[in-house]
């Protein structure tokens, strides 16, 4: 094979900035060539160009992403792996981490948003884990555009399309929809495993002289910088080169025949081909082990003919890996891959001398150190300030909304419950395959998923959660609510929350508004996450979610798992026991006067000032009250029913669960809040403000007293509200007056019919 | 009066694209025997039959209809072929 | 009841039929990979569901010409029980062991639900732990399950008892001829689904329905296997 | 020694089988103000490169491929058309 003529010289390269278009400032280059003592070539300045793009080395978060805490006796493997694990017991552990994919489902949402889910599951299975669960945080422009119904049908069914074919249940996720994600729509994916202990595997390529594989598809010419391209602003007008194809059925047989050579023992370091391939992966497995790595581009398996060193080694061609074995076990991998009908080559050699050495054949094509392209990439202090919205904010308590009939909210619940962020989910979910496996307990429509460890009587729940107008309002409380959130999704299902995996999406950084918002928020998020035990054990950033000037939402994603103990624990938001108790956790009085920034019911009813007011104080004390209290009563079985309140507020949450139940609802507040002169306002404001801190549960008459004593030693107010009636009617009294009153089935026809509506 | 056309179009993945089908498919031609078969690839072929008032406006709809919906044009590309049915 | 559970490359409902049949029979099924010759020493194959060979080009096209499925034929020749379900079913309609087609849905959307189905024959070694008419709950996961027959094979089928389920009144998922579900081969020991019975083994998966499918093959073997040695 | 050919094979549902893919893209079509569209229907377009000794032998292999593996003739019939490629 003869090397390419009309690739640039290393003059060429500085003589016409070519660097530049990589996406490398001059200073970076001039570092880089200084380092060298020389030029660095063609092959060399993309490989440098990718490594140091903001999505390899997550130059401008990885000051910020130091903040949060990682640590914690559970966590066997914090960030920095391919994903992170925690302890789960009877030496088992859960591997878990999520992922984005949101520049190239802007552009083509079906295959975007199906190799989303396929970088996730590899990053998962690399670690030796068993993939048994998938989750998928989407945020989409509004519904009644013709486009964004296009990305929204797309990447769904993208999502499907991937997870369905490799046999990995999707379980859970969540939806949202704002006109702030018309040009950037986010699509998050989280991957969640099981492994044994003694089964851990890692990216490192240590031992001098082991044999280094490319295992899995071959190499063709699939988006050649996209690493660069996520990082960069206005994904339709870049390169369009970067969208690949996935192919499920091979890694299909690419996961088996990994967790399969795993298990023989013989694999020293293992790493998935993501963002910048070839390149990162063989630099990060070199960098984590203190060696050197050796590949020779003529031994790698190609699809295309042609291809030069620089296109193999920045390929992000999909389903590949990278592989260092013991040496002389080469043989090993060789009978299982050909077991699955893959190629398993060896292309090159751990080192000892700190080099990437990149070889076609006996020429030297690139050379460059491993630190310099991981740990000398540059950490940059982004300039950061405070929006100055954030101070013009009015009182929540302020926002005033009267009741669309006068003192009759049922309508306002009717077209809460059929707006699209609030509306059933099943027009999703149902196009993933959420049982296969059969271990899944709680399927998608519940708070979290959970989904049983085999052979013990544990299982673990999970969820996704992320309010972006939340942080938007208040980004340190938006950001410790969105762990809160997803804690108390939790806690809801009868589980310990163990961890977190987080995806932050947001804005261009080089805003200093923006830069503001990220680091407000992640200190939110942190210290939630040390109030609840709950380290951060991998994660993902994605930046310049931003076009013609529009920044999406600051849009942190928590993703949590947690260990339910017992199955006999597990439990649903369904509120199907005739004649149980409506409880509260949490207080009853507040929501009242919080008013409704940043509510659902804000945005429907008065759109134009849906950021015009503060959200309702939070506080992460008594966040932990309630949630302590909702899982002592769970695990003590005295509970039937559990849901918190989110998105919608208090109406939205019970009626979720009235219908899941299958049951009506009588709710009273003439006992507890016995005036009968709150205002519309204020009532709007307890039916559907967004108040944090609250559960309903469903608890047994003769349940009550112990539920009572609990609370109390959590300090926990409760609140009796109401009770589970046969007659399949909504009921709500407050201020001596019925202000909703509707049939369970007309509340289920406009909820679970709105999306499919849209999407017809 | 309108006439009648049939456009016959085929979409394609672009060369380059990865066509996880036609690797499929070119592997099982092999298993049966069909050991002289280089290379599948799969795409699609629509027919689209439509009224139009001349070949122009007729060509002009199928392009745009390709364009707007038939393919993404960062990973597919078309042609197609139209024809005028005498009724 | 010695029961092999086929796998092809991109099956994955395999370990979850070894599930179904250890918890019926108190004994776990094999996993035959789909190179194997030799199916003489089984009494049941199930062939299950998932993507064999990705479903690319259509749904079970290319795993049919897999070794195993010549044993699959010769097993059925032999009056050896077969059961495909879902990509399984697929399987075996291409492989002309079963009549008829399965399309892409209606909606071109896959589905994964719980749903209601009629057991319309329940003489037969694969239903009889059900009544005829009842209404069962199994679940469906599938892209291409809309089954089609032309009319006169339909009308033939009909009259020689070879539809066992079908989706209940309204609740036809995916477009198929008839609300149909599964089909039976005209000797009756060959069954495919779409619905997936190995998903209803315990209410808390949501049905225990598909148990009894299970369950009604077995006792027939035995029935069958007592009789013959008696 | 073998000539070189290219077979572009066009799969399509029989004309009794219901398109749902092609009523769907009918009905988005429309949607998009193509009223003009009076039909669509969807099928598969199949390229395979192939060696043979002569213009018969590739016809045949083509045929049997088609009805072997690549349609299944309870649903679906094809054509296709053969190019020797000159090289
Ligand atoms: N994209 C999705 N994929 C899978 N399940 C989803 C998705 N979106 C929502 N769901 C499911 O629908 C249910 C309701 O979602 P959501 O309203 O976001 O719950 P919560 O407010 O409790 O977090 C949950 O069980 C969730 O997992
Ligand atoms: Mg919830």
């Amino acid at each position: 094979m003869s090397t390419p003529t009309l690739e640039p010289t290393a003059e060429d390269v500085r003589e016409r900035q070519i660097y530049r278009s990589f996406g490398l400032t001059d200073a970076e280059y001039e570092q880089i060539a200084k380092r060298l003592g020389r030029l660095p070539n063609y092959v060399e300045t993309g490989i440098a160009s990718v490594m140091w793009s903001e999505h390899c080395s997550y130059k401008s978060s990885r000051r910020i992403l130091r903040r949060f805490p990682s640590a914690g006796s559970q966590v066997l493997q914090g960030p920095g792996e391919n994903a992170g694990i925690v302890d789960i017991g009877d030496g088992q552990a859960a591997v878990f981490k999520i992922e984005s994919h949101n520049h190239p489902t802007a552009i083509e949402p079906f295959q975007g948003a199906a190799t989303g889910v396929g970088g996730i599951i590899r990053d998962v299975f690399t670690m030796g884990a068993r993939p048994i669960a998938l989750l998928n945080s989407l945020r989409f422009g509004p519904l009644d555009d013709a486009h964004n119904r296009y990305l929204f049908g797309h990447s769904v069914a993208g999502i499907g399309g991937y997870g369905n074919c490799i046999g990995i249940p999707t379980v859970g996720g969540e939806v949202v929809f704002d006109e702030r994600y018309t040009q950037n729509p986010l699509v998050n994916a989280m991957c969640v495993g099981l492994i044994s202990h003694a089964q851990i595997a890692t990216g490192a390529a240590s031992g001098v002289g082991n044999p280094v594989l490319v295992v899995g598809a071959k190499t063709g010419r699939d988006g050649i910088h996209g690493a660069t391209f996520a990082s960069t602003q206005d994904p339709h007008a870049k390169e369009r080169s970067a969208v690949q194809v996935g192919d499920p059925f091979m890694e299909k047989l690419l996961m088996e025949a990994c967790l399969e050579l795993i298990a023989t023992g013989k694999v020293v370091g293992i790493q998935d081909m993501g963002a910048a391939g070839m390149t990162s992966s063989s630099a990060e497995m070199a960098s984590r082990a203190g060696s050197g790595i050796r590949l020779d581009m003529q031994k790698v398996p190609r699809r295309e003919t042609g291809m030069t060193p620089y296109e193999i080694m920045l390929s992000e061609s999909q389903e590949r890996m990278l592989v260092v074995m013991q040496r002389g076990e080469e043989q090993v991998a060789d009978a299982v891959f050909a077991k699955w009908g893959l190629d398993a080559t060896v292309i090159g050699e751990v080192t000892d001398d700190g080099m990437l050495t990149i070889t076609e054949g006996r020429q030297i094509a690139a050379q460059l150190p491993v630190a310099l392209l991981v740990d000398e990439a540059p950490v940059l202090t982004r300039p950061s300030s405070r929006p100055a919205y954030l101070d013009a904010l009015l009182p929540g308590a302020d926002a005033v909304v009267q009741a669309s009939a006068a003192g009759d909210f049922t309508d306002d619940l009717l077209a809460l419950l059929a707006q699209p962020t609030i509306a059933s989910k099943e027009w999703v979910y149902q196009q993933y395959d959420s049982m296969v496996r059969t271990e899944t307990f709680v399927r998608p429509g519940s708070d979290a998923a959970v989904v049983g460890v085999p052979g013990t009587a544990k299982a673990l729940a999970m969820t996704t959660d992320g309010n972006g107008r939340q942080v938007y309002l208040d980004p340190y409380a938006g950001g410790a609510l969105a762990v809160a959130e997803a804690a108390r999704n939790l806690v809801c299902s009868g589980a310990t929350p163990l961890a977190v995996t987080d995806c932050l999406n947001y804005g261009n950084p080089e805003k200093p508004e923006t830069y503001y918002l990220f680091e407000r928020s992640v200190d939110g998020m942190s210290d939630a996450c040390r109030a609840f035990g709950t380290p951060v054990i991998s994660g993902n950033v994605s930046l310049y979610n931003e076009t013609a000037g529009v920044d999406i939402y600051p849009t942190p994603v928590v993703g949590m798992v947690g260990v339910v103990a017992d199955r006999s624990h597990i439990t649903t938001s369904a509120f199907g026991t005739v004649g149980a108790r409506v409880l509260l956790l949490g207080d009853c009085n507040t929501p009242l006067t919080d008013g409704l920034g940043g509510s659902e019911y804000l945005a429907m009813r008065a759109p134009e000032q849906k950021l015009a007011y503060a959200l309702p104080a939070f506080d992460l004390t008594r966040e932990q009250a309630v949630q302590a209290t909702c899982l002592a009563v769970i695990q003590a079985g005295l509970v039937q029913g559990a849901h918190d309140v989110s998105d919608g507020g208090l109406m939205v949450a019970l009626t979720e669960s009235a219908i899941a139940g299958k049951c009506g609802l009588a709710i009273d507040f003439d006992e507890v809040l016995p005036r009968t002169d709150y205002s519309a306002a204020q009532q709007a404001a307890l039916l559907f403000g967004e108040s944090p801190s609250r559960i309903a549960l469903c608890v047994l008459p003769s349940d009550i007293a112990r539920v009572r004593d609990m609370a109390a030693a959590h300090e926990c107010p409760l609140w009796d509200i109401g009770e589970v009636v046969a007659s399949p009617a909504i009921h709500v009294r407050l201020g001596g007056e019925q202000v909703v009153a509707l049939s369970v089935l007309q509340a289920e026809t406009a909820w679970r019919g709105a999306i499919a509506q849209w999407m017809k | 009066m309108d006439a009648q056309y049939k456009a016959a179009i085929h979409v394609t993945l672009k060369a380059s694209v990865l066509d996880p089908q036609g690797a499929a498919v070119t592997k099982a031609l092999h298993a049966l025997g069909y050991q002289d078969v280089q290379d599948v690839r799969v795409g699609k072929f629509i027919e689209v039959a439509l009224a139009a008032a001349d070949e122009t406006s007729a060509r002009d709809a199928v392009a745009r209809m390709c364009e707007q919906l038939l393919t993404n044009p960062v990973i597919e590309s078309y042609t197609y072929e139209l024809t005028e049915l005498t009724v | 009841m010695n029961t092999a559970v086929l796998q092809f490359p991109g099956s994955n409902c395999d370990e979850d039929a070894v599930k179904a049949i250890t918890q019926t029979t108190g004994k776990p099924a094999e996993l035959v990979w789909h190179t194997a010759e030799d199916l003489s020493a089984f009494d049941l194959i199930i062939v299950p569901g998932g993507f064999s060979y990705g479903d690319y080009l259509r749904s079970g096209a290319i795993a049919r010409f897999s070794p195993a499925m010549s044993a699959v034929r010769e097993a059925a020749e032999r009056g050896a029980y077969v059961l495909g379900i879902c990509n399984g079913f697929q399987i075996l309609t291409e492989a002309g062991l079963l009549p008829g087609a399965l399309r892409r849905n209606e909606s071109l959307q896959y589905r994964c639900a719980i749903v209601p189905l009629t057991v319309v024959r329940a003489d037969t070694p694969f239903t009889s732990g059900y009544t005829t008419g009842e209404e069962i709950y199994i679940p469906i996961a599938h892209g291409d399950g809309n089954y089609y027959v032309d009319d006169a094979t339909l009308a033939l089928m009909e009259q020689r008892g070879q539809i066992l389920f079908r989706y209940a009144k309204e609740h036809n998922p995916n477009g198929s001829v008839d609300d149909i579900a599964g089909v039976m081969n005209e000797r009756g020991n060959v069954l495919g689904m779409m619905p997936h019975p190995e998903r209803a083994m315990h209410e808390w998966l949501g049905s225990a329905d598909g148990a009894r499918l299970f369950a009604s093959i077995l006792t027939t073997w035995r029935n069958a296997h007592e009789h013959a040695n008696a």
